[in-house]
């Protein structure tokens, strides 16, 4: 029996979300209570089952599904540590943004589409998280493409469908390096399932030329969802999507993916040593070092608070990757911890730029001032948010640099010291001035005489409770993560099983 | 003695042909064309005809031959005249035409 | 051998007895023809897993001089496929409410088509090969013609170069047969040699197949006859009879021609094929129609076809030959399900340009959405019919550094394909000035359009036994 | 014998190439009909010409000569329909 | 002799070619057309001189004959407008084609050393295919299905013309002269069609040959008035454009489902099942060639 279960769990969870996103599709605008019900036995179905895999691993258990495809490459879902710490994250961001959006839409048009692509979004990111092997990866990461499309574009403006156009473009043109690279390595050395320590150690001296043109190519590829330097250009563009696909696609979905899929390539296809003995990951480094700083720079040019924090996005998600890069197991905590820890803050952050450009419909930096006496609580998360990507204790984003800091002295790359610490005080500089418009600046018109308010009638009223709740909710999840990084179940604890497992001797 | 008798109505056959086509791209008109094409039809193809028969060996071969004359003999009669009463009706459109 | 038979024969009775009878109902004979010749088709395939490749000589004549029939897992395959769009396309064209001027005469000629195509892709005899090509190009242009007055110019030209093509094809064949004495296929392949009159024979006969498969450069004619026609004509013209040249041209180089023509020639139509990719790829991007759009495409994607066959005859590759018919079977469903998607949009909106998409999201999702699952097979999108194609195709060609700029070739027309697909995609999503309304009518020909381009993406779930298919034949 | 088979084979290039030549030449659809005839005629030519080769003559091949008149016939009837029924439309 | 032989063929050659590049090149439809006429005929001299009396006939009555009458009507049909005239001569396609023409010239000359045919394999058939013609045989026995699919051909073209939906031919008055010819002349091309079928089992001729020369009858008496328009509703049209096809296909079954194969005669049979087939698709051809000829008579409405 528990055999069964083992095989039928991976594919349960990607069902879960799967299924009632295609039942939405077919429901009619008017239906929405039935669409809320689905949306929520979806997210709860696999909150539980995401739930129950955890502990089966943290026990030991293999949860693998495979079915067969190409001919040496199965489709292979499986459950590993690596793995759950990003399915955990997505879920329990989902339950935030479907509430979320549930509120953010209520009473627009193409409801039932938003739903239903936004389950597929979901879907295929957990798809891509449990995949067990690279073909699997790249099925669900070009999914993850299409699914994304028609959010991106949801507005069916002509600025949304421009800024669709070049999400695909870039996405596209990704997907297909991503694609050639994994075919690549698959006439080399066939497509095995993921393991610690990667598979390709053999063939180096071989196809020495194969291998450097493979990992160029998925990096590439994978960067163009990482928002890595000379790819990043998509990420600010679709800031015009609506403000949960927003904090959907750039704290859960899609550069985390692309993030994630960098993991997976240096841990568990190339390896450590092979990649020492390829000397490839200086230039990942390197590229990754020059995203923080220039995101962080481009970021303080903006005026608009989504673009701002986009650029912000394209700067912290480097981290990850520049943590992978640098090869030593803290800096790998640092990285995997930063992947759930980055998540909750920058989600916050949109969540409440969203509640400023829905309530108030305040856009721009320079409207923001004396924000807090009008919205004290989102107010609130967002200086928890801000604060966090700072890097200011005890805020999880305090753990996460704390440990890339330390394995950057770990494995000598002392000038990624300087990267941390220029950034960080970028980071305070795009950030700080925010904070202090909202909680000190003179409003430029009283609130009460504000055209778009009226006066919440009580302090937990300043907006829609579904959009104030979630991100009170991530808020908090940001703070304790943080505070309770000790102990045993938080992701700093997970982060450092899977590394354990991926730096076994 | 039948064999030079055969040539020689061959080769007036087939002269009849060359003189009928001569007068064909000669002649000025279409019903001058006419007559010197209808001349060759039917005697250019009966003296080989009656050429033929003289080596035919079989009293059916002679008799299709004559019957194949005779076809011949009877269209180019009818095409003959459908011809020319076209070419008479459109020389009266034309000089209607011109009055 | 015997289901292939009734498979082929069915649709010739049915449309004899609907040019006898004129019933009043004739959509239901007809989608009941095809559905027999599908069973049919489906137990032929069958019988080929079961017990391998079967032939057949028609008269009972021993081999050089009857005309042989067989059997082969590629075949067989085709004929299902054959069967499968056929029955799609005749129930869309029973149930869209756009086709219904077209009816009367599109039964009997569609029936015709069916039939002739599956006695071309059974035959291994060159000249039975000139009549049926013949018996597609004239059921293929009588279809256009059923556009009416608009598509007449373009019927025209695509039949008098089909009948120039097909000439050509002729004098080819005649040469060999003048050469080695035989039309059989497996007799000549142990026959020829590579003299100078095997080489210009193989070459007259390549040009004419090459016209008919509207391969580049000589694809002009495809984009003006496949965008005017009908839209359920479109539809089996780009989906199905463009192939059937191809698949001559396939057994006669991998088959007949000695491998010293066969090497060189490979590499040339490798060139033509890539060529094919990036100029109908372009072209799709450019052209302000929706179905001229999906013809280019149409050129484009042959242009894999043509890849695949080129690089296996120069690389000498058995193993391409799987890529080149997956690739064959899965534009097959992913164009029938384009060709239907955006004729039933263009005849709802009565508009040819692309710019007429817009609020389609809305007003004919389903339609869109046929049009997007499609494209993505088109793009090669895993997990899809195409993707599979397509990683078989670039497997070789990554194995050795020296074969990588042909997987460049690849990635570009990769590249093109998602352009010219999105930019369709896109205007539907744009918001539309009027206010409309999702239209109840016509719900069925949409979802009939969506069944192929869910069908193509269930065959990566068959990928495995469609592999072994292959494999058993090429063993 | 050889030298006449010979000159028949060569005409019969000829004439597929006299066809081809005026089709692209001419643009009025009716003499293109007429080109491709040509060409088949020329195509038919070098096979009448193969069948005589041996001392009696090959009958498939006068069997396929056959089989393709009747279908250059068939099509040159329906181009001519066609190309006179896009004319009428033109007016 | 053979230089005396070698002249003739020399000169059939060049006639032939010499009108050939006159249909390309004249300027005038009309005069094209007449001189292709002219090229047919002289083709089925040289199908006689090649020792090919069944093509021949062949090219003689379907060739030169009806595709005559075709590019006449269609002449008729597109006379009031002005003819495009032969528009561009390119010397590029001049020097081209000579190219071509070396190329093609080269490479078919060998093949008149080469005879590999199928004449010994068909011989050793010959007496069980039914028939003592050869090419009778050939074309109903050994190769039956290339013809079945052939009468498929004709049949298509039909259905393509059919539904052009054009006005038929246009046809003078009568006149009392022609009329009266034709009167003489149907009856005798149907004894000569019924001829040529007959005499198909063991000589040249057969169904195409028959099926032509029927159909040039048809098209007189309808020229003549003789008999009405055809038109796809009268049954009887029908049946008789479907039954070569049909009932071949039908025999095609049932020696598969029944004997020993597809299209596999049983050996007792095989010379009246043969003759069935050449009937009843000599009715086909005359028919549907007719009806090309004449088109679709519209319903009366």
């Amino acid at each position: 029996m528990m055999t069964d279960i083992q095989t039928i769990l991976p594919v349960a969870i990607v069902l879960s979300s799967l299924i009632p996103g295609l039942l939405i599709f077919s429901l009619k605008e008017s239906q929405h209570r039935l669409r809320i019900t689905l949306n929520l036995a979806g997210v709860f179905s696999k909150l539980l089952l995401v739930g129950w895999m955890l502990h089966g691993v943290s026990q030991g258990q293999q949860f693998s599904f495979n079915i067969t495809f190409l001919p040496g490459a199965d489709l292979i879902l499986q459950g590993d540590a690596l793995s759950l710490q990003f399915v955990a994250l997505s879920s329990v961001l989902w339950l935030a943004t479907t509430i979320y959006a549930i509120g953010y839409l209520e009473g627009s048009a193409f409801r039932s589409r938003f739903f239903g692509y936004f389950s597929l979004c979901v879907s295929a990111t957990v798809g891509l998280a449990l995949a067990g092997n690279l073909v699997t990866f790249l099925v669900f990461y070009e999914l993850l493409t299409l699914a994304t499309f028609p959010l991106v574009v949801h507005r069916g403006t002509d600025a949304a469908i421009r800024a669709g156009k070049v999400y695909l473009a870039y996405t596209v043109s990704g997907g297909v390096l991503v694609l050639m690279g994994v075919a690549l390595l698959h006439a080399l050395a066939g497509t095995p399932d993921f393991i610690p320590g990667g598979y390709l150690s053999p063939l180096v001296d071989q196809h020495q030329a194969g291998l450097t043109l493979a990992f160029v190519l998925m990096v590439l590829g994978l960067g163009v969802k990482a928002a890595l330097l000379p790819v990043h250009g998509w990420l600010p563009q679709a800031m015009v999507a609506p403000a949960p696909v927003s904090a959907l696609l750039h704290a859960v979905a899609v550069v985390k993916a692309g993030a994630f899929g960098i993991i997976r390539l240096v841990y568990d296809v190339y390896g450590i040593e092979t990649l020492s003995l390829l000397q490839l990951t200086e230039g990942l480094m390197i590229l990754a070092a020059a995203t923080i700083i220039y995101g962080s720079i481009r970021a303080l040019q903006q005026t608009e608070i989504k673009k701002r924090l986009a650029y912000s996005t394209v700067s912290q998600v480097s981290y990850i990757t520049l943590g992978v890069a640098m090869l030593g197991p803290i800096a790998a905590i640092g990285a995997l911890v930063h992947l759930v820890h980055q998540g909750l803050m920058k989600i916050t952050l949109f969540f409440c730029a969203g509640n400023f450009a829905e309530t108030l419909n305040i856009h721009h930096i320079r409207e923001m001032n004396g924000l807090g006496q009008r919205m004290p609580l989102t107010m609130a998360a967002f200086t928890i948010g801000a604060l966090g990507m700072i890097g200011v204790p005890p805020i999880a984003g305090f753990i996460s640099k704390w440990y890339l800091g330390l394995g950057a002295l770990e494995t000598g790359q002392s000038w990624i010291l300087w990267v941390f610490v220029c950034s960080g005080l970028l980071n305070a500089a795009y950030f700080l001035p925010l904070l202090y418009r909202g909680w000190f600046a003179k409003p430029a018109v009283e609130w009460a005489a504000h055209p778009q308010a009226k006066r919440p009638a009580s302090v937990w009223n300043e907006t829609h409770w579904m959009l104030l709740w979630p991100t009170l909710f991530t808020a908090l999840l940001a703070i304790v993560t943080g505070i309770l990084a000790g102990s045993d179940f938080s992701p700093l604890a997970w982060a450092q099983l899977i590394v354990a497992r991926e730096f076994a001797p | 003695m039948i064999e030079a008798l055969s040539i020689l109505l061959l080769w007036l056959g087939g002269a009849f042909f060359v003189i009928g086509t001569v007068g064909l791209l000669r002649f000025p008109d279409v019903y001058s064309r006419l007559h010197a094409l209808t001349k060759a039809d039917t005697l250019g193809l009966g003296l080989v005809i009656l050429g033929l028969s003289l080596r035919a060996d079989q009293l059916f071969t002679v008799l299709l031959m004559l019957f194949i004359w005779l076809l011949v003999m009877a269209s180019s009669a009818t095409a003959c005249q459908l011809l020319a009463r076209y070419q008479l009706q459109s020389d009266k459109d034309s000089s209607d035409g011109g009055k | 051998m015997n289901a292939a038979l009734v498979s082929m024969v069915v649709p010739f009775f049915a449309a004899m007895l609907v040019l006898m009878w004129r019933p009043q109902q004739q959509s239901w004979l007809v989608i009941v023809a095809s559905i027999v010749s599908l069973l049919a088709a489906m137990m032929a395939l069958l019988s080929v897993i079961d017990s391998g490749p079967q032939s057949l000589n028609l008269g009972g004549w021993e081999s050089p001089l009857a005309i042989r029939f067989q059997l082969m897992p590629v075949n067989a395959l085709l004929i299902v496929t054959t069967a499968v769009i056929h029955l799609i396309v005749v129930c869309f064209a029973a149930s869209s409410h756009h086709c219904q001027s077209i009816k009367q005469a599109f039964w009997p000629l569609a029936l015709l088509l069916h039939g002739s195509l599956v006695a071309l892709w059974l035959s291994m005899d060159l000249f039975n090969w000139y009549v049926t090509l013949e018996l597609l190009g004239l059921a293929a242009v009588s279809l256009v013609t059923l556009a009416g007055h608009k598509a007449l110019r373009a019927a025209l030209d695509y039949l008098l170069l089909s009948l120039f093509a097909s000439l050509t094809y002729l004098l080819g064949v005649v040469m060999l047969y003048g050469q080695y004495g035989t039309l059989d296929i497996a007799l000549l392949a142990t026959l020829t040699e590579a003299d100078r009159v095997t080489q210009t024979a193989l070459l007259l006969i390549s040009a004419g197949l090459m016209l008919k498969a509207a391969l580049w450069p000589l694809h002009l004619w495809l984009p003006a006859a496949h965008s005017s026609a009908p839209t359920p004509v479109s539809a089996l013209l780009s989906a199905l009879v463009v192939k059937a040249p191809l698949f001559i041209l396939w057994l006669l180089w991998s088959r007949v021609a000695p491998s010293e023509l066969a090497v060189p020639m490979g590499f040339w139509l490798a060139l033509l094929g890539g060529g094919a990719l990036m100029i109908g790829g372009w072209s799709a991007c450019r052209t302000p129609h929706l179905k001229t759009l999906v013809a280019y495409s149409t050129v484009a994607q042959l242009g894999y076809g043509l890849l695949a066959l080129g690089l296996l005859l120069h690389w000498q590759l058995n193993d391409l030959q799987a890529a080149l018919w997956l690739f064959v079977v899965a534009h097959a469903l992913a164009k029938t399900s384009m060709f239907l998607a955006a004729g039933e949009i263009q005849a709802s909106t009565g508009k040819k340009r692309l710019n007429s998409l817009r609020g389609m999201t809305l007003t004919m999702p389903v339609a869109l959405f046929a049009f997007a699952v499609a494209g993505g097979s088109l793009i090669g999108l895993p997990p899809s019919g195409g993707f599979i194609a397509k990683w078989l195709l670039i497997q070789p060609m990554l194995i050795e550094p020296a074969h990588w700029p042909w997987a460049l070739l690849v990635i570009i027309a990769t590249l093109l394909s998602a352009a010219y697909v999105f930019r369709v995609v896109s205007q539907g999503f744009r918001q539309s000035s009027v206010s409309a309304t999702a239209t109840e009518h016509g719900k069925s020909a949409q979802w009939l359009a969506l069944l192929p381009a869910i069908l193509v993406w269930l065959m990566a779930l068959f990928s495995e036994p469609l592999l072994q298919l292959m494999d058993v034949f090429s063993a | 014998m050889t030298l006449s088979l010979q000159l028949f084979l060569a005409s019969g290039g000829i004439l597929w190439l006299t066809g081809l030549y005026g089709l692209w030449r001419n643009s009025d659809p009716i003499r293109r009909i007429i080109s491709l005839n040509i060409m088949g005629s020329g195509v038919f030519l070098v096979m009448v010409t193969l069948a005589r080769r041996e001392t009696s003559t090959d009958p498939v091949l006068h069997a396929l000569v056959v089989t393709g008149l009747v279908v250059a016939v068939s099509a040159t009837a329906f181009a001519l329909r066609l190309a006179v029924a896009s004319q009428q439309e033109k007016r | 002799m053979a230089a005396s032989e070698l002249i003739l063929d020399l000169i059939l050659c060049l006639v032939l070619l010499s009108l050939a590049v006159a249909v390309v090149e004249v300027k005038r439809l009309y005069d094209s057309i007449i001189l292709f006429i002219a090229f047919g005929l002289i083709l089925s001299i040289t199908w006689a001189r090649l020792g090919a009396p069944d093509l021949a006939l062949a090219e003689a009555a379907i060739g030169a004959g009806i595709t005559g009458v075709l590019l006449m009507a269609a002449y008729a049909n597109l006379a009031p407008k002005k003819h495009l005239q032969n528009s561009h001569r390119s010397w590029l396609a001049v020097g081209f084609s000579l190219a071509a023409m070396v190329w093609l010239v080269l490479s078919l000359i060998p093949l008149a050393d080469s005879p590999e045919s199928l004449v010994a394999v068909a011989e050793q058939a010959m007496a069980d295919s039914g028939v003592t013609h050869p090419v009778t045989a050939v074309l109903l026995n050994f190769r039956a299905w290339d013809t079945l699919l052939e009468l498929v051909v004709l049949l298509l073209a039909l259905l393509g013309m059919q539904q052009l939906r054009l006005p038929s031919l246009k046809i003078a008055y009568p006149w009392p002269l022609l009329n009266a010819w034709g009167r003489y002349l149907a009856p005798l091309t149907i004894v000569i069609g019924g001829y040529l079928l007959w005499r198909g089992s063991s000589g040249p001729g057969g169904a195409f040959q028959s099926g032509a020369l029927l159909a040039a009858g048809l098209i007189v008496l309808r020229l003549n008035h003789v008999i009405p328009g055809l038109s796809w509703q009268h049954a009887w049209l029908r049946c008789s454009v479907l039954c070569g096809a049909g009932f071949f296909l039908i025999i095609a079954c049932l020696t598969a489902w029944l004997g020993q194969g597809w299209l596999d005669y049983p050996a007792s049979y095989s010379a009246s099942l043969i003759f069935i087939i050449e009937f009843l698709a000599t009715i086909s051809i005359a028919v549907t060639l007719a009806w090309l000829v004449t088109g679709q008579q519209e319903a009366a409405s």
